[in-house]
């Protein structure tokens, strides 16, 4: 494992002190217990908006945090959902007296450390509201499954809803429009090679040299399927697919695109993706008002990428399109 | 040989030791149908509780230290593992409240509280695959040991024998909780890393007690 | 090889076209000749700005191009600087009449491409004028070499020449400006492992297990030495060292620190190293005073990063500060 | 045998064969000392050309065929050796045009021509490891080749023969100018990529005089 780490115990520390130190204008940090919040948080009368979950899918959440999108992120240890503590630490941190929305990714260690959070935020008066955010199609949502992974359409989520939170909206609101998003965003991912978690210091899984993993989650769990290496349209076909038949999309509809880094590929891939998915989405008709193309939710150095699509109507796209200034995506501002 | 305090802290300390020895192996097998962290996760949270047992104050009792557990679980390991386990200690230590030390009825509640709230907390059913499936056998083996008269330690060691015997029953199955289930059929043949921290767990409880 | 391509000929057309579509609103793109301009452009008047060189360093250029940065980039072969004929194309294409600077990293391919370029775009009347960027200080700039390379610093010659031409600086000027920043800016950069061109379809260089290569070009050219690897904390005083060697920075300094990834070093990795860097610069009394940190200037899907510091004065960090509007850097607007 | 504009095209076409057939070891020696595409950008060039030989106007001469040749390489290699080859066969061109037929004189003046444009370009000096250290031996053994009155075919086996010598020489040798220069004493023991091209390319020449 070659990385650029001290003692691997110490990764999420040091990052996160260093990404405070590097934009002291829009966060700050606290390191006991870890958490990024708006250099000017709390907000008076403005719904408080948090996320999190493990470290290692930077942008995601820290890079969200700021004007028009987080008020507060909390890392985790890499891959590992954080605890209570310094979720009920970032819940009052921006709590403005107008209650705070959890916007956490489907996945049963966030779902049950965010709820102890909500649980004990509720008894110190705050009010909180949660949205799971369950975008993965590679997962069957059943009931023989923990539901589909929350994964990149949290992005747009926390947009969105940050959009909503900073023109006023209550948590209801909020709320609501966060749940929309969820309503109509879906994604799907896959992945060329693993990654290696510092502290464990081997690859999360094996792909032979000439295998990809379909279906990936953001964590390396294993996907759908594995396959042979294919060019990059088939792949991109492959994905698609399952992401439009999921939720149907017709004809006529306006759409956000957006093609996700998983974290080591490079971004001339990302732009050969984006072309074949934008003239399949084209082929049905599909147009694509909204784009969106990087690294924006990783799994550390994993080469790979996900593609993920949310139906647009005239108020999700005003809300894109408001204001947003944070460390990873930035406009109007 | 007395369920007390001393016992209560002596499990904890052993569970620590050798969750730390199978650090890796719990990792390995998270990684085979997880995300390769149980391990990391409950290393983290058995060795921060280490330095608290001892501050537990005079004429405490095994509930106290059960709490103390739960509480530095609950904030320290995160993931799945964090609040499942913490929540089981949480109502393990309510069964057993201001109980100085535990006869075999106790041991029997403790056992059950703490697999309830497992349920509780991540609603998994026997067969999901998950630690429930190590929990589930322990309990029914402690009652009936415990109703065929056996003292509180042949009692613990029933449980941990059943754990055990539950962690490999999780190996044929496909999952339907945890991150092992979006894996279909391929978690087949894996065994569940919780369902295996649960068994050392258990375990580590039961030579706590022969040896106390 | 595993890469999300297809066949890897078409690598740049492709890409060149997915940019195209994804970023409508603030680029156009010819694909023959390849090059990539501002949707606006040309602008009556206005200075031109155009960069370009191999494939594989994105978002540098094509990222870069928008308000108040480039008017056009031109993008060669994968590590292959471009022919004269899309730089001439381009030149041509965001001609505003007064003239148009062209931004040259030191490479003897991108100069002698550009140079002809300028020959050509002379007979036809548009003024050129030329600027060499040399940032690499882990070259020596000596009669016995091609001289010291252009890397990241210059993603900082682009933005604060595009700013100064926006505001409405005359060709000189304009030239003036990134010259000067061009005098005050240093790199150097490490790698963790080689990148894949992809019709070579083999790792550039190989390096052991436990090897880094110090002084790394964003080509994998062989860098310094090879050492074995260290932690973060200790790779980054090599490299800080010669750069603040190279030009004496001073204590009282105010500088802007850049941590640049070279694009399969995830995030956490890149905010480590940052934290060290800034605290050897305050050590040094010397003041960071603008930041960036990302992906900006990478070598495909190369492990490791290259540091940059520019001395800042008044004029530099109010024309860094003036709005941008690219794929890849954005803020005011 | 006549050094006319059917020699021209041959020793074109058979550049363009060799190239490809050397691609992957010019790229493997840029890898060595530079970043492994000269294979690939020769290739790409002469590939280039090779549709638009054909299409050369009658009473076209060998000076026509090498300016045909020079601005396909100036707009489709790039990089260092796009320019400075279409520079040396532009000058090429320049120095035998009109002519029909290449006598000694005129092959000597036209590798002088090419050499002297590289240089001008690029600004390399014998012994900086360029391709220069191939051009210039072969220059000189041309210019022997001719005052000993050999044929002009055999002036150009001359210049292959001092162009392959000059690109093993460039092996010992530290690189100041290109990529390779940045290396400095790591570049030893490396053919210079430029150079090996070179070889190739003027005993590409060569073979097609013979058998013209
Ligand atoms: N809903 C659930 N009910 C009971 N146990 C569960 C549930 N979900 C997961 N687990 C247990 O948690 C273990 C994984 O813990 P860990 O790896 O620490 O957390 P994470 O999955 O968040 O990485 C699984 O092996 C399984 O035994
Ligand atoms: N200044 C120079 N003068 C003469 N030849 C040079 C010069 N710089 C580079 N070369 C030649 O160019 C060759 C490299 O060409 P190529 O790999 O195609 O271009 P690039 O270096 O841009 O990738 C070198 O091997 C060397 O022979
Ligand atoms: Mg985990
Ligand atoms: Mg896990
Ligand atoms: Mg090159
Ligand atoms: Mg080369």
């Amino acid at each position: 494992m070659k990385k650029l780490v001290n003692d691997p115990k110490n990764v999420v520390d040091e990052a996160v002190a260093g990404f405070g130190a590097a934009h002291p204008d829009i966060v700050r940090v606290s390191l006991d217990p870890v958490y990024i919040v708006r250099s000017d948080a709390p907000q008076a009368g403005k719904v408080g908006i948090v996320s999190g979950g493990g470290s290692g899918h930077e942008p995601l959440h820290g890079g969200f945090v700021g004007f028009g999108m987080l008020d507060a992120a909390v890392p985790g240890a890499v891959f590992t959902s954080p605890t209570p503590d310094p979720i009920l630490a970032a819940t009052k941190a921006v709590d403005g007296g107008a209650g705070v929305l959890h916007i956490v990714k489907n996945y049963t260690g966030d779902v049950l450390n965010f709820e102890t959070a909500a649980d004990l935020a509720a008894a110190d008066e705050i009010e909180v509201r949660t949205v799971i955010v369950n975008d993965d199609v590679a997962v069957k949502d059943s009931l023989y499954t923990a539901g589909r992974r929350g994964v990149a359409g949290t992005v747009l989520v926390e947009k969105i809803a940050g959009a909503a939170a900073e023109r006023g909206d209550d948590l209801t609101a909020v709320a609501t429009v966060a749940e929309k998003v969820i309503g109509q965003v879906r994604s799907m991912g896959v992945a060329l090679t693993p990654c290696v978690v510092p502290h464990a210091g081997e690859p999360s899984f094996t792909l032979a040299d000439d295998e990809i993993e379909i279906g990936i989650g953001i964590h390396g769990e294993p996907g759908r399927e594995r396959i042979k290496l294919e060019p990059a349209d088939a792949i991109v076909d492959r994905l698609l697919g399952p992401i439009l038949d999921d939720l149907p999309y017709t004809s006529g509809d306006k759409v956000l695109l957006f093609i996700n880094g998983m974290g080591g590929t490079p971004q001339v891939e990302l732009y050969i993706v984006f072309r074949r998915a934008a003239e399949v989405l084209a082929g049905r008709g599909i147009e694509v008002t909204r784009t969106l193309v990087g690294n924006f939710t990783t799994s550390l150095e994993m080469q790979g990428m996900s593609i993920t699509v949310l139906k647009l109507d005239e108020e999700l796209t005003a809300l894109w399109d408001a204001p947003v200034h944070t460390a990873a995506l930035r406009w109007g501002k | 040989m007395s369920l007390d305090v001393a016992w209560a802290q002596a499990w904890i300390r052993s569970s620590a030791q050798v969750l730390a020895e199978h650090r890796a192996e719990l990792n390995t097998l998270d990684r085979e149908i997880g995300d390769g962290d149980h391990g990391e996760n409950m290393d983290r949270g058995f060795q921060a509780v280490l330095p608290k047992l001892d501050g537990l104050a005079d004429g405490a009792t095994p509930g106290d230290a059960f709490k103390t557990l739960a509480s530095t679980l609950i904030s320290t390991v995160g993931g799945a593992a964090g609040p499942l386990y913490g929540t089981a200690y949480l109502k393990a230590a309510t069964a057993v409240t201001g109980v100085a030390e535990l006869d075999g009825a106790a041991v029997v509640a403790l056992l059950t509280a703490a697999r309830d709230g497992i349920v509780l907390r991540g609603k998994a059913e026997s067969g999901d695959k998950t630690m429930i499936d190590a929990w589930t056998p322990a309990v029914d083996a402690a009652e009936q040991a415990h109703a065929a008269g056996a003292d509180p330690a042949l009692v613990l060691a029933a449980a941990a024998d059943a754990a055990e015997a539950g962690a490999v029953s999780t190996e044929p199955l496909v999952a339907r909780k945890g991150r092992a289930s979006y894996l279909g059929e391929r978690a087949i043949g894996h065994r569940d890393p919780g369902a295996q921290s649960t068994a050392l767990i258990l375990r580590s409880g039961a030579d706590a007690a022969a040896s106390s």
